[in-house]
């Protein structure tokens, strides 16, 4: 087992003091201390907004793309590097609204991604507008009178789209989030962590508000039980129940049938394909060769 | 024989592609090249669609509009298409038509579907009546015609094979009996042999070897062919995903492109339109990525079968703020792969996003050509030696000619880190502008400098004694050249410039002397823009079209100033 | 009631003979006339495909955009004229795949659509490549060997995402899904109806398969009950079920508290605002005007 | 006064705006005009910002780099930015510094916070402690801070008003003590009064006026005002959406704008590039769109905080197809009313989509002006009237002008059809290449041959007797203008054009004679490239900028040939 100090690097961190996203960054470390993967065997792929900074604070392979395209930048590198370990870290507003439809399709390739939501109910970067996961009437710096639209439930979009991990965690409790993702990341296929990220400066709640309504999932909570699952992910009106909410057996993941025909490893480590094979097709179009 | 325009018409899902395939490679087996186009509505069933070949002794891959022989499947295709026929032309076609309707030329009604019928014992094998009766017209012995049959229904059984040859004698001979004395001479063969092809089906081919890996795209016509070909032939190596939009599908490329896997994708306008926002990704990631560009008419959905060259400007321009690309456009079948193998390489060598703009017309039209080969030598990736690296790993490491040792991600125990911000040389995220901002965007520059000292000139046909230089881009080179044939046969000094590398323009010299025509699909003379921005050229004349149809010689010549 | 031959039109149709598209227009078509809606009171909105023709092909407003954005374009004119009656037609490609991120968000603003899916499990007008909805397994015109990934579940993710009114129909079924569209067109918000169309030309499976395996909802079916609902959703591994899945009370639709600002009617029937009250708040910016 | 440069420096959250508002609002109220410009970075707490006024006695809005006057609110933002300060300028910090840091200039410490906690009991009034010192510097009297900040912390009741008072006062005292013999006259009242504002805070004003009732947008810095403004003010009456992503936004507004609504749409070059394909449908359907472009520097994420003309070129030709569109690039809060009122007419009266090319310096800066005033005609939308229509109403009738009569879904009993293939005159798909197609496209070009013999010529700033004309385009112009100004103070014969339509450009005409030299905000040329197309123009010299900052005049005399 690693120590979460390997990961650390000296990028000036540009989030506000105090922000829970230290505690997600926190228990991104210590998982992968724990699951001791060398920084180079990581990649960490992210979209844009304040969540999206991640992977910029620690010691790994960083993929800091455009705003809501850190699901397709992800399958594309986890499809020609799959020793990769990936984690998706970015936004709310950039995995839900952004980037939705890339996270509704990829609950249906189900590559091996640990999908990790900074869901601050915020678009903080941009300075306070409502994100996809902003409750109706709450005020914003955009939706003065209150958001006048519900909330998207994407962990019940998750469950009932066939991913197979789909979990809700909390920032501000680094040991039970590590935990979760210690058995994301270890899961075979993608797995979804909501993890509950207050935002201390364009946020509604303090981060006390919070702590009081994050509930641990029922002791005799069965994860494999979608319907409960679905009511588990929906209940967040006043209450947010943490904790791996559903998993089942791992579907096939996505390229495998690819990845038995070319073999494991980079693609780029591939040979080129022979140019005679080449040739022949291109003589095969020469029409009745004799 | 004299050079020959046959026309094959029909309603989409009638067949017409298939007689036309059946005839073309029967004239390409008895040693005859054969170029062939093909003309069809964005509908499933019904409409009007052809297949259009031009037959002759030397390869012509142009098109023409008109047509020496109509072949129509049904009424409504005659009436359709008969305009076209030349004054003596042959018409055939299952009903017999009144003479003013065929005017000069000769018509001739063959009954495609009771020959059928009766010979083949289904009207199942209309379409092969329909063949041997255009055999007939055209002068093929009918056993080169059976042979193909035989070769394409083999699948099928040999019933099937032979029914439909059974039918295919039948209207070959009804034709030949119609036709009395008016049939042709009996063609002879030759030994000549052509390779038979369109681009996109040589471009996936020269994709892989050149060792691409990873294409993702999402379904738009004319661009389909290429991932199709990738997904048929799961041997050449590369892992092709049909995305659910093209901005996941270019993302996806990209993606797999920072970890080190040759990736491509492929779209028509509306779709590229799509991944501009990561065309401007890949120009500050600088992660190489060939993206094949197939142009239709526009704007928006426009005529989503149907041809133009209407998105040069957007190719060059599409995507906000500032960095270097390369756009190339290549002319035939060979020269798509050699743009294709060379779009990989700068693409790999300069770290940034190529585009091939291709149409409908090179995606469809099949071309005869002498020989189709890979070039000489295929550059290797470009990728950096992990052990040559001391100390930490800087991606965007600033460097003379602007380009940084690329590695990808997992390659080694360095590690990489891509960013969209505005970066250090380590990559991450950088609000320095007393230097970092400025050094960086003169990096990227700097490529591009780089990067156009080694584009292409344009071909020449003919300059030395030109008078006038009709100068074209992309899918028009066969016709333009045709058009300095035949406008010099007549006397006039034509001569013509054909660029495939269009962006971005070596240094250029216009002589004085001829006047400078641009000939292009569109209707706002975009390269003659582009030209003038990039040369200060003066251009005399341009020539355009956009009706959704390729550009052929006899709609250039009619625009000449002599005309 | 009118009739529905008030609503044919001219207009030369390009659908294959025999698709089961026709069965879907006659449907809209006879929905309408029950209704009694005239042609210019009724606009209908699609995308592109062979489904997204069907605009075309009656007598109403017509806006026939781009792929995948069907749903946002319907949005905004049902906001700019709330007097319409609004039906987004449009197939399974440009709906759940290139615009799935609309829809997901449209279940959210709830805006007063009938969202009418021609569910072919193909895309017809790109010649046979897997929709979003093609099963895993099912060879294609692009999937040769077979799709490899699950098909994506719109209708339970419209079910857990608050859409209030959700159903299936079958294209085959022209009475049957008239009376599904007539409930669905007068359900106050969106209503999704997935009308299972199958394709004579790129379809793997003729028309009779799918007739005999489509079969209506178990009489007791209780559309109230989420979790019943889901799971009716989601079955459809060889069997359709068909019938209003999913219905429960309307909730407020999208633009409601701005509407009773303004008023009823079209946004361009309004004045304009009076030209002395932007000419104050331009003064507003001069500092300390005396 | 004498033109001076104030620069307030801090951490993001610091309060740096709040304090040079308060100063800049004092200016005004004593009757001195203020340019106030703000730096700052993409984060919400720490790093490095900035707010930088200008203040003298006649209004100069454009930027200054240099600062005689800076006030750091801690050691980093002093260390970050007195490379700024002139020789002869006075710093103000919290800290002592040694003599050498600030050179020959003058270095005043004075404790903000301590002095805040000790007078006005707590060190939230650490800002008005700043204030009040940096009033003293500049020789404002005290009485008129007090004014104002009273005004500005009423809302939070009269106790905190009063201390922000006596804490402001402190610091006035204190920094008058310590800068003793230094402290300037005190300044003299004046009556003059000036509107105090940006581009982006009156655009939406107008777009009011101009009869906008939807907007739909998605976040995005330095767009993001635009529709923030709407959603705060709901009585101007503009339905106002924050959409999934910036695709659905412009959708949305197209749907809203083909049922009658005036509509519109901003975003940034990265948002944009998700709306280039609904720029081709706009173009296509004919549907009147305004999309404001507010630039920020490229590519990619790139600089989300700063400014630049980077998207220019991309602009103009984001789309795929041809179709006509306009852009236009207002100068100023008061230019930015009336192109935002003509962006919506040229809209409706053509059908078209029309941008509004703005960038974070347009959006963040402050402008004195004397006036800001709404055209004194704003017209009315171009709808036609459906009882003049007689039988079948056809959405794309072919017209002399191009231009169909337009109606909007649910008008009247008149159906309306809008299509993004290529159609007939009804709005039903066509496949008829034998005339409608080409007449569709010449219907739409003459729509855009129409519209670029209306666009405005640049207007002229000492161009008669100029040996160099300094050719600018959108937000530079206030830098512009001073460097004529500064020019011809020594002896240069300078004038400026500056085009604020920039697409279509119309027929102009560049009397030889003077050196034509183009400025604007980016690094490869694009104006110069888009006159060389268009105008044929040679421009002898560019200069460019494009480390994120705004071109001010002392950047661009450096370039000059005689500098
Ligand atoms: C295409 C595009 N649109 C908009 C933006 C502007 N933008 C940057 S971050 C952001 C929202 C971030 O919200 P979220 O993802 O929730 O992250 P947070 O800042 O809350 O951590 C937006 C809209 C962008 N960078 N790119
Ligand atoms: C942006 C864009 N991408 C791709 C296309 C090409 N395209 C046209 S229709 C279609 C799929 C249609 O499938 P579906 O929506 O299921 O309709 P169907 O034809 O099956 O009825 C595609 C991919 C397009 N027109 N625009
Ligand atoms: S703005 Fe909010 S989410 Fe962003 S760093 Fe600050 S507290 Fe955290
Ligand atoms: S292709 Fe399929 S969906 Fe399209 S019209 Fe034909 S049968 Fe119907
Ligand atoms: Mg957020
Ligand atoms: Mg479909």
């Amino acid at each position: 087992m690693g120590v979460a100090d390997a990961y650390r690097n000296s990028v000036e961190n540009q989030w506000c003091p105090g922000c829970p996203n230290f505690g997600i960054l926190a228990a991104v470390k210590k998982s992968l201390a724990e699951l001791d993967l060398a920084p180079h065997q990581v990649c960490l792929v992210s979209g844009i907004g304040q969540a999206a900074k991640l992977p910029h604070y620690l010691q790994a392979n960083v993929y800091n793309g455009l705003h809501g395209r850190a699901i397709p930048a992800a399958i594309g590198i986890h499809v020609a590097n799959p020793e990769l370990k990936i984690l998706v870290t970015s936004g709310d507003g950039d995995l839900y609204g952004e980037g939705g439809n890339h996270l509704l399709h990829a609950f249906r390739r189900n590559p091996d991604l640990t999908v990790i939501v900074h869901d601050n109910r915020v678009y903080a970067l941009t300075k306070g507008q409502a994100s996809p996961t902003t409750p109706r009437g709450e005020q914003t710096r955009l939706q003065f009178g209150g958001v006048e639209i519900d909330p998207a439930q994407m962990l019940a979009t998750a469950i009932v789209s066939g991913c197979t991990f789909v979990a809700r965690g909390y920032a501000g409790d680094i040991d039970g989030l590590s935990k979760i993702l210690v058995r994301a990341i270890q899961h075979r296929g993608l797995a979804l962590v909501d993890v509950i990220q207050p935002c201390i400066t364009w946020g509604n709640h303090p981060v006390d508000w919070y702590r009081g309504r994050i509930v641990p999932l029922p002791q005799d909570h069965d994860p494999t039980h979608r319907d409960r699952a679905i009511a588990a992910a929906l209940d967040v009106a006043d209450v947010f129940p943490v904790g791996v909410l559903y998993e089942t057996a791992p579907r096939p993941t996505f390229a495998e049938s690819y990845r038995t025909r070319v073999g494991a490893g980079p693609l780029a480590r591939l040979p080129r394909i022979n140019r005679g094979e080449v040739e022949a097709r291109l003589a095969a179009f020469i029409v009745n060769r004799d | 024989m004299q050079d020959r325009s046959v026309l094959v018409a029909g309603a989409a899902g009638e067949g017409v592609q298939t007689i036309g395939d059946v005839i073309a490679r029967s004239f390409l087996s008895h040693g005859y090249p054969v170029f062939a186009t093909q003309d069809y509505e964005s509908r499933i069933r019904g409409g009007h669609s052809s297949y259009r070949l031009r037959i002759g002794d030397e390869p012509r891959n142009a098109p023409r509009a008109d047509a020496d022989v109509l072949l129509a499947l049904n009424a409504e295709a005659r009436e359709h298409y008969q305009g076209l026929l030349n004054p003596n032309g042959l018409l055939l076609s299952p009903d017999s038509v009144d003479a003013s309707a065929a005017a000069d030329g000769a018509s001739v009604a063959v009954a495609f579907s009771n020959l059928a019928l009766e010979h083949g014992g289904s009207k199942l094998y209309t379409n092969s009546a329909a063949a041997g009766a255009l055999c007939a017209a055209l002068g093929l012995p009918f056993p080169v015609l059976q042979a193909i049959l035989a070769e394409t229904f083999s699948k099928r059984g040999a019933e099937v094979a032979e029914s439909n040859v059974r039918a295919a004698k039948a209207g070959f001979d009804a034709a030949r009996a119609t036709l009395g004395a008016r049939r042709p001479a009996e063609l002879p063969a030759r030994v000549n042999r052509y390779a038979f092809t369109t681009a996109h089906e040589t471009m996936p081919l020269a994709a892989a070897a050149a060792g691409c890996r990873f294409m993702a795209a999402y379904p738009m016509s004319p661009s389909t062919g290429i991932i199709t070909a990738f997904a048929r032939h799961p041997e050449l190596g590369v892992f092709a995903e049909q995305a659910e939009d093209e901005i996941a599908a270019i993302h996806m490329a990209l993606g797999a492109s920072a970890a080190g896997a040759r990736a491509m994708t492929a779209t028509s306008g509306g779709g590229f339109a799509l991944m501009v926002e990561a065309m401007s990704l890949a120009g500050m990631t600088e992660t190489p990525l060939v993206v094949v560009l197939a142009q239709r008419p526009g704007p928006a959905t426009g005529l989503p079968s149907r041809t133009a060259q209407e998105d040069l400007l957007y190719a060059i321009h599409a995507g906000h703020g500032e960095a270097p690309r390369a756009v190339l456009a290549p002319s035939d079948p060979q020269d798509a792969i050699e743009k294709t193998v060379r779009a990989f390489d700068l693409a790999d060598r300069f770290q940034i996003p190529v585009v091939l703009l291709t149409d409908q017309f090179l995606a469809d039209s099949s071309f005869s050509m002498d020989a189709l080969s890979l070039p000489s030598e295929i550059p290797a990736p470009h990728l950096a030696d992990p052990e040559a690296i001391e100390s930490v790993y800087r991606r965007y490491a600033l460097t003379e000619d602007g380009v940084s040792p690329r590695l990808f991600f997992g390659q080694s125990r360095h590690l990489v880190c891509v960013d969209s911000d505005e970066h250090d040389e380590g990559g991450h995220i950088t609000e320095d502008l007393d230097w970092m901002r400025s050094a960086m965007v003169e990096k990227r520059l700097e490529k591009g400098r780089r990067l156009r000292n080694e584009m292409a000139a344009p071909s020449r046909n003919r300059t030395e004694d030109a008078e006038l230089v009709l100068i074209g881009w992309g899918s028009t080179k066969g016709a333009i050249d045709e058009v300095v044939d035949l406008a010099r046969a007549t006397g006039h000094k034509v001569g013509a410039l054909h660029f495939t590398e269009v962006w971005p323009l070596p240094e250029l010299a216009f002589p004085e002397g001829p006047q400078y025509w641009v000939v292009e699909g569109n209707a706002t003379g975009q390269f003659a823009r582009l030209l003038r921005a990039e040369c200060g050229l003066e251009t005399e004349g341009r020539i355009g079209r956009y009706d959704g149809l390729p550009l052929d010689a006899a709609t250039i010549v009619k625009e000449l100033p002599w005309a």
